[in-house]
Formats: structure tokens, C-alpha cells, sequence
């Protein structure tokens, strides 16, 4: 199951003087894989902190058809897995297995069923065995895999991935897109990994100063030289290292 | 600043143990789920400080922090006094499980006069931030001695008491600077 | 705090340990009440709960080591309370006659037995169940349910609170190249407000993320707690004896000594 | 100025039951430019933690000659800067400027030469104009760049990175492989983001499971298929990629 979500004119700042989205406006499809690209600090996670009403813009955001407000809270959150840039952010439960569990419990799973869910999610992330570690206690890539379970284990419509392969080595990384590439979801993922995210998206938007300035199938997009580099998105320096190494 | 089960009067205890279950509803009436976290963790900073114990005057003290609870959290101070308390007990036997309310409604004053003081914007902030410190321990320790004299003690209780003078001086001056480091970081934090 | 000090002798198996939490808090509620109601200045009651108390220790096998060194930390206060009665009485002004004095140190003593007869009672209490199963007992007894999500909140952010502190010493040391040059105590005095200000948003941000995977107030747990009819059966036995001692040893009392 | 480092059979566990760095040996040349890699979990933040003293093997370590021990602490971290993998273990001052003046005033420099630091240190990473801002209140991107900042600002003789690139935005990684190429200085960087790495390092070490297993060129290194498979470092994915888009 997939689910549509709709941006209109969002707008948000943190403090009075420094407005970080700016009338952003997006459609996305159901089942459609989404990147967005941009600087850091250009407005990615501020954007994806607002499809779950973690914060408050002005503007409209629908899921599925589904206004994003204060009442409809409960309804979209078991739509919309976010998956956070820090999974610091993320993680509050004692042991593994219990921040795991949390998301499917909450929504109403049966005890079987979260049980079989949780083996899944570690298992999809290469966690088998640290079930009864403290989360807290992990390296970073560690961590960032056990934030990953906590959403798959949820089984969203709508997923939102922010910077999902930072401190993941690359046979994970492989192993993830591939999973998102099987997920049967509509998928929003923010990374400043550009390869991978060229493997998992059909579509990129760039964000620049929290404005949308480009929108189109990921082909045009990254091919568009012009415009890569001025959102910061040279690749030339890496094409010279690859043609060198490999 | 905790009493232990067995030192006071039971009857004190229990009384005081229904008024604080009732505070605690008073309290809480119409919390949003915006201020639950914040009321988390003040109960923890509040248990955390408690932890932190230094000389003083031949005993040692520890810091109480009622003052900035009541200064975060306002009239909503006291559930989180109430769960910091009740992890005191359950883990340092701080204060019994029957003198629970008590030590609630101790504290809890403390954390109130300091609100009250705060929000009456009539004088500087810093003055009304170091008053704040002051009544968070000096108000929970006149309680004390009140329940202390309803148990029986003599007069001469009030004089262990001035020991407590010192701490919330101590205290007062270490709300202003984290009244003054709140207002520059993280103005909102402050009601 | 580290979970190893919390929680350390809870994973012995004894009839104590295998109490519900529930049964467990309210028993040693009462139980507590009981000694702590005893009338002051009573000394011989004392006679019948001492050695209940140990019995129960020595049920829980609990080493006694144990529960002496965690009654070591609140021993001064109630060392100090229990000799303050006299005390207090002495420093007051007012005429007492001799007898009166000796009285007030029966008092004293009779305070310190108590405190100190339900302090043991509180750490057996708490050191024969895991923290986290004590909370959640007390919020299935209809603790206030505010209290309820606050106290669960509380046990994530105490750790939280640690992390910070630990990142902090962490962040501060691999920059600390000699003695301090700036004031130690504007260099204290910023980590211990930032360790404060961050755990405060971050405690925001981690329950941001507790809302966004459905959390609306209760904490959803896979361990059901569930009391059979005979396990009351200890805890029964347990205060209607204690009940007993109390209102017979007045009598005995009385028959002793008048 | 640089200074060389020794590593003898260094071996750690956080708890009992798992050995996480086992007998670890490693020497690096004064001014040599060190890359360990390998699987998220194989002990790379652990080894570079004990690098100056916050961790405390079993073993020796000595930097510049200097045995790495408690009363040489203040020495060794005059010596070596360590640049945390999460920006959140790094940066403990209210403000951006107060956190990266903090290393400088410690050294005892003056105010002025302080002041020079941090502005110099803030413009390499980007952050002219965040002099005031409240740490915590940054983006991950950025926070991560003032916690580079913070070292860069110390000038330290060894300096070791644990995942410099994650979260930067590909401008960003190119800047700052410049940086790196341009550091007077002992380097021992810790990424999986394995193309930045390759410009930036000209020896690799590979650590599997707490072991050394392969230490040589980068070349070697990156060229050895077999080695780079079995410790989760394949790239071939990534080639695809590349030959499809450019
Ligand atoms: N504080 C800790 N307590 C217990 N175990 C820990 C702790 N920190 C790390 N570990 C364990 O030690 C091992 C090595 O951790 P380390 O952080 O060094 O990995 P890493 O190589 O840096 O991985 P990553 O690429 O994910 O950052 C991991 O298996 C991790 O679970
Ligand atoms: N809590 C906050 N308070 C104030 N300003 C903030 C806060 N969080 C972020 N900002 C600012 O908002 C802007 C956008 O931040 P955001 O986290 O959305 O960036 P981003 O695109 O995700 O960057 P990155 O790639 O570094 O993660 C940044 O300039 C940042 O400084
Ligand atoms: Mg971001
Ligand atoms: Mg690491």
C-alpha cells in the first residue's frame, strides 16, 4: 500500500529572523521514490520534520488525502514513517528489541505479530543478535540501522528517509537500496549520498535556501551540470577519482 | 531536606499523602502533549540533581532546583516534583514511600512560591531569579519544620534549620546564572 | 546511575523476588504503615518487628552486606532526626521536668527503629524487583496517569541526562590541553547548563519521535502482569501476622508492665 | 609540523563479554596520511577514541614518542585533535564561537591569535556569519562542519577524523579533501564514504572485527577485489552507477 502526499505553499522558520522554507510545493505520488537534494542547511530535514506534524508550518500538507493537523495527528503518523537524520534522535527505548517493538505495539499489533515484525526489521538491517543491546551502547552505523528497523518494523505508506546512508558501509548501503527499491511505499529520501540515491529514486527535487528550484526525473536532474553544480552538487572531482581507480 | 519514613507523625503523613495525590490532578488538568516531555524531564533533572551532593556546614547537601522547576514548568511543577520524589525514595530511599505526599507538598511549595515570585513581573529579573532559588528550598524547609513541630519535636528544631540558609543561598545564586544562561541559549524554556 | 547498581540483586530467585510488583509495593506499603504507626516512645513492639523484618531479608537472599551499605547513604539523616528529638527539646526554653527528658529519648530511639525498620523494608522493596517493573506496577495499581507517563519518561531521561554528561566530559576533555586557562567555573558552569538545555531538547526531539511511531500515552509492553490467587497467600499471611503483633503487644505489654 | 604514531597491540572491550579491538598494531609516519576502513561495527571509532586517552586499552600507544597515559594526557592532547563521528559528542559551548575558541584559550593562546583561529577555522568550513548561533540549533551538516572547525581552529600535529564527509554536502567534501591534502599534519581518517578517502589518504589500513587484515598503498588496497568484498567495501554497484550516469 502506497499513499499520496501533498505540500502546498509551506513555510517555516525557527526564529524570527530567518525564514528556512519558503512557499515550498511538492506532489508525490503514491509509490513514488522521491529524493530531495540540496546544501546543507538549505531546509531538508526542517521539510521532513513537517510530514508527520513534528513541526508546524504555514501552508498545507495532505497524506493521502489526509490534512496534516493537530487532530489528525494519531492518523497520520501511522501512515508517515520518518526515519531521523541523528538516530540519537531516534532511539529511547532500554534494549533494541523494545525500540523496535515500540512503533507496531502502539498501533495496535498483536504480540505475535510485532515479535515476527522486529525479527524481520533486524534482520533486513544485518542486526540479528543484539536484540537485548542497549541502544545507546552502539557504534553510529549501528545505531542508524537499529533507526532504520524502528520505521521498516512499522511497514508506513508514506516513508521518509533522512540522510538514510550516512555512516553505513557500502555493502549496507547496497543492501538498503535495495530494500527500498522492493518497498511498497511512497518514499521521500533526503541524502547528500548521491549514488545511491541515483539508484533509489525515479525523481529528485533540489532545495536551495528553502526553495525549490528544480523538480524532474533523476536523469535530467543530475545530468543538468549547470544546475548540479550550483546547488553544491559537483560530481566532476568524483568522476576523476573513479576514472582514476577503477 | 527528605524525610524518612518513621520520623513523622502517620496521620500528618496520610493527610498530606490525599492532598498530594489531589494536587497532583489539580496540577495536571488539561496537560497537552506538548508539555508532557517537559515535565519528564524536569522530574529527571530534579532526580539528577539530587544526586549531586556537596560539603557544606559539616553535613552535605545536595541541590534541589526547585526554584527552576518552578520557573520552567509553573503550576505544572508539581507532578514532576511528585515522580523526581518517588524516585528518590524507591531508589535512594531519599524520603520513605509514606511520607511521600509530605515531601511532595514541601517541595512542591517551593517550586510554587518560586513561580509565583517569577511571574510577578514587578521586579528586575535577576533579583526575582535569585528569590526564586531562595524560596525553592527555604519554603520547603519551613514546611519542615512545621511538620516536625506537629510531631512532637520542641522549638529547638528551627535551629538545624538555619543550617539550610546557606543552601539556599547557594541555590539562589545558581538559579540566577541558569535563569541568565536559559534566557541567552533557549529563551522559550523560560514561562 | 548505572542499571548494574539498580538493578543488581533483582534477578535472584526467592518467594520475595517472585512477587508481583504489585503485591509487592502494596505489601510493603502497608507493612510499612504498620511499624511506622506504632504508638511513640514504644520500644518493646519492636521486639516482634525486627525479627520479621530480618526473616524477610534472609527470605530474599539478599545479602545483608547489601542492604547495610545502601542504608548507609540515608543512615546519617535518620541518625540525626531520630537524636534531634531530644535534642530539639532541650534547645527550646520552656521548664521540662527530668522524667520528660528521658522520655524524649525513648522517643528518639523508638524514631530511629522505625526509620530505620521501614527503610529496610523500602530497599527490599526495590532491590527484589527490576526498576522498570516496580514503575510498571505502580501505573497498573492506578498510580495517577500523569505520574504514570512522566515516572516511564523519567527512567529514559535519567539516562539521558547521563549520556549528556558523559558526551560532555567526553567533548570537554579531548580539548582540554593543560590546566584550564578560563575560569573552571565558567567552563563548569556553561557544561553543566548546556548538559541541562540539550538534555531538555533532546528529551523534545526523542518524544517527537515516540509521537511519530503512535505513542499516545501509554507504553506499550510484550510482558503481561498477572497475579494468581496464591500468590496473595504470602503477603496475606505476612500482614495479618504483623497486624496481630501490633494489637496484641499492647496487651502483653500492658500485662508486663502494669 | 607533524608527529608520528605508534600503535602496539592494542585491545579494548566495552563490556565483558566481547572483545571489540584485539591486539591492534599499526605505525604511522610523521605527516603520512592514514584511511582505516571497514564494516559499520568493526571498531574504528573505538580505536581512534584511544588515540588521546579517552579510551584505555590494553597496549601502547605513544604519539611523537610520547606514551599516551594518564599524567601524559595533557601532553598527548596538546598533540592530537580528535573530530568525533557524531557532532553531538563534540560540541558542549553554548555558541559556535565559544566552542571553537575553546581549544585555542586552553593552549594559552592570546585573544587576538584566538580570535584569528576561529575566524580562519570558521570560513575553511563554510560558517562565516553562524559566529553567534547556538550549536545544538544547527543543521546536522553544519554541526558537523563546526566540530571540524573546532580542531581545524587547534592546529594539532595528529589529527583524526572519524567520518569527516557524512553529512556534507558533496562542495563541501571536495573543500574539504583540499583542506585535508594541504594539512601539515599526521592524519588519521576514519570514512566509509570511500571516494573522498581515496583522494585524501595515501595508505589504507582495512579492520575486520577488531583486526587489522590488510595494510598497504590505497592502491593496493582498493584495487585488491577480494580483499575490499569480504570487508563489506565493494564498489562494483557504484561503478555501475557511474557508467550509467556519466
Ligand atoms: N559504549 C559502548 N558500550 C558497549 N559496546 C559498544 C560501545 N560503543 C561501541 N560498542 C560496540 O563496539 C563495537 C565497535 O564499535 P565502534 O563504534 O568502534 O564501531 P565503528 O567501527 O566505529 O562502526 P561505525 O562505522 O558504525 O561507526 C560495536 O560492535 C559496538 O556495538
Ligand atoms: N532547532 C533549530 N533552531 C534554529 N534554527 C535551526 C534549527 N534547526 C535547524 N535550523 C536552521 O535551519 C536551517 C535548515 O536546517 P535543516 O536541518 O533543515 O538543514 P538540512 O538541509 O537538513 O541540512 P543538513 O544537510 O546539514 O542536514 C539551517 O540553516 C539551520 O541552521
Ligand atoms: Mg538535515
Ligand atoms: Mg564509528
Amino acid at each position: 500500500m502506497a499513499a499520496g502526499v501533498k505540500i502546498e505553499k509551506l513555510s517555516f522558520s525557527y526564529t524570527t529572523d530567518k525564514q528556512v522554507l519558503k512557499e515550498v510545493s511538492l506532489e508525490i505520488n503514491p509509490g513514488e521514490k522521491l529524493g530531495i537534494i540540496g546544501r546543507s542547511g538549505a531546509g531538508k530535514s526542517t521539510l521532513l520534520l513537517h510530514l508527520n506534524g513534528i513541526l508546524n508550518g504555514s501552508g498545507h500538507i495532505s497524506i493521502d488525502g489526509i490534512k496534516v493537523e493537530k487532530r489528525s495527528l494519531y492518523q497520520v503518523r501511522k501512515k508517515v514513517g520518518l526515519v531521523f537524520q541523528n538516530p540519537d534522535d531516534q532511539l529511547f527505548n532500554p534494549t533494541v528489541e523494545e525500540d523496535v517493538a515500540f512503533g507496531p505495539l502502539n498501533f495496535g499489533l498483536s504480540c505475535e505479530e510485532t515479535k515476527k515484525r522486529v525479527r524481520d526489521a533486524l534482520r533486513a538491517m544485518n542486526l540479528e543478535g543484539m536484540e537485548k543491546s542497549v541502544s545507546h551502547h552502539l557504534s553510529l552505523g549501528e545505531r542508524k540501522r537499529v533507526a532504520l528497523a524502528t520505521v521498516l518494523a512499522m511497514q508506513p505508506e508514506v516513508i521518509a528517509f533522512d540522510e538514510p546512508f550516512s555512516s553505513l558501509d557500502p555493502e549496507m548501503v547496497v543492501q538498503l537500496i535495495d530494500i527500498i527499491q522492493k518497498l511498497d511505499a511512497t518514499l521521500i529520501v533526503v541524502s547528500q549520498s548521491l549514488l545511491p540515491m541515483l539508484a533509489c529514486c525515479s525523481r529528485l527535487a533540489v532545495i536551495r535556501d528553502g526553495v525549490i528550484v528544480a523538480d524532474g526525473t533523476t536523469r535530467e536532474i543530475v545530468t543538468n551540470r549547470e544546475l548540479m553544480k550550483s546547488s553544491g552538487m559537483d560530481l566532476s572531482f568524483y568522476r576523476e577519482l573513479f576514472r582514476d581507480y577503477f | 531536606m527528605h524525610i524518612s519514613d518513621g520520623i513523622i507523625d502517620i496521620n500528618v503523613c496520610i493527610a498530606a499523602g490525599a492532598v498530594s495525590i489531589g494536587l497532583v490532578y489539580l496540577s495536571g488538568r488539561n496537560t497537552s502533549v506538548e508539555e508532557i516531555p517537559r515535565m519528564g524531564m524536569m522530574g529527571a533533572a530534579l532526580f539528577v540533581a539530587s544526586l549531586i551532593h556537596f560539603p557544606l556546614a559539616g553535613t552535605s547537601m545536595h541541590l534541589g532546583l526547585f526554584g527552576i522547576a518552578g520557573i520552567i514548568l509553573g503550576k505544572r511543577s508539581f507532578p514532576p516534583v511528585f515522580a523526581a520524589l518517588l524516585f528518590q525514595s524507591l531508589i535512594f530511599q531519599h524520603g520513605g514511600l509514606v511520607t511521600l505526599g509530605v515531601n511532595s507538598i514541601n517541595m512542591g511549595a517551593g517550586a510554587f512560591a518560586a513561580w509565583l515570585i517569577w511571574k510577578s513581573a514587578f521586579m528586575n529579573e535577576n533579583i526575582r531569579a535569585l528569590l526564586a532559588g531562595f524560596l525553592g528550598i527555604i519554603i520547603p524547609v519551613l514546611l519542615m519544620a512545621v511538620e516536625f513541630r506537629l510531631s512532637g519535636y520542641g522549638r529547638g528544631i528551627v535551629y538545624l534549620f538555619s543550617v539550610y540558609l546557606l543552601a539556599a543561598g547557594i541555590e539562589s545564586i545558581i538559579t540566577l546564572g541558569a535563569v541568565r544562561f536559559i534566557r541567552k541559549v533557549k529563551p522559550g524554556l523560560l514561562t | 546511575m548505572k542499571h548494574s547498581f539498580l538493578d543488581k540483586y533483582s534477578n535472584l530467585d526467592s518467594p520475595v523476588h517472585r512477587l508481583d510488583p504489585r503485591v509487592k509495593t502494596v505489601t510493603a506499603l502497608i507493612l510499612i504503615i504498620i511499624i511506622v504507626s506504632e504508638t511513640r516512645g514504644a520500644l518493646f513492639p519492636f521486639l516482634f518487628y525486627i525479627p520479621v523484618v530480618a526473616v524477610l531479608v534472609a527470605v530474599s537472599r539478599i545479602p545483608w552486606s547489601y542492604i547495610l551499605k545502601r542504608c548507609l547513604i540515608v543512615a546519617p539523616f535518620i541518625l540525626l532526626t531520630a537524636l534531634f528529638y531530644p535534642i530539639s527539646n532541650m534547645l527550646a526554653s520552656d521548664y521540662r521536668p527530668q522524667g520528660q527528658y528521658n522520655h524524649d529519648y525513648m522517643v528518639g530511639l523508638s524514631i530511629f527503629l522505625k526509620a530505620y525498620s521501614a527503610l529496610i523494608l523500602l530497599i527490599l522493596l526495590t532491590s527484589s524487583a527490576k526498576f522498570h517493573n516496580l514503575l510498571l506496577g505502580l501505573r497498573k495499581l492506578k498510580m495517577p496517569k500523569l505520574i504514570g507517563i512522566i515516572s516511564a519518561l523519567m527512567y529514559r531521561y535519567v539516562f539521558l541526562i547521563h549520556d549528556e554528561i558523559l558526551k560532555t566530559n567526553m567533548a570537554r576533555d579531548s580539548r582540554t590541553t593543560g590546566k584550564l586557562k578560563m575560569s573552571r567555573l565558567k567552563v563548569f558552569g556553561n557544561q553543566s547548563a548546556m548538559v541541562f538545555i540539550r538534555s531538555f531538547e533532546r528529551s523534545q526531539t526523542l518524544y517527537n519521535s515516540m509521537l511519530s511511531r503512535g505513542f499516545n500515552g501509554e507504553f506499550p509492553s510484550m510482558s503481561k502482569l498477572s497475579v494468581k490467587g496464591k500468590e496473595l497467600l504470602l503477603p496475606g499471611v505476612l500482614i495479618f501476622l504483623m497486624l496481630v503483633i501490633r494489637l496484641a503487644n499492647q496487651n502483653i505489654q500492658n500485662y508486663l508492665f502494669n
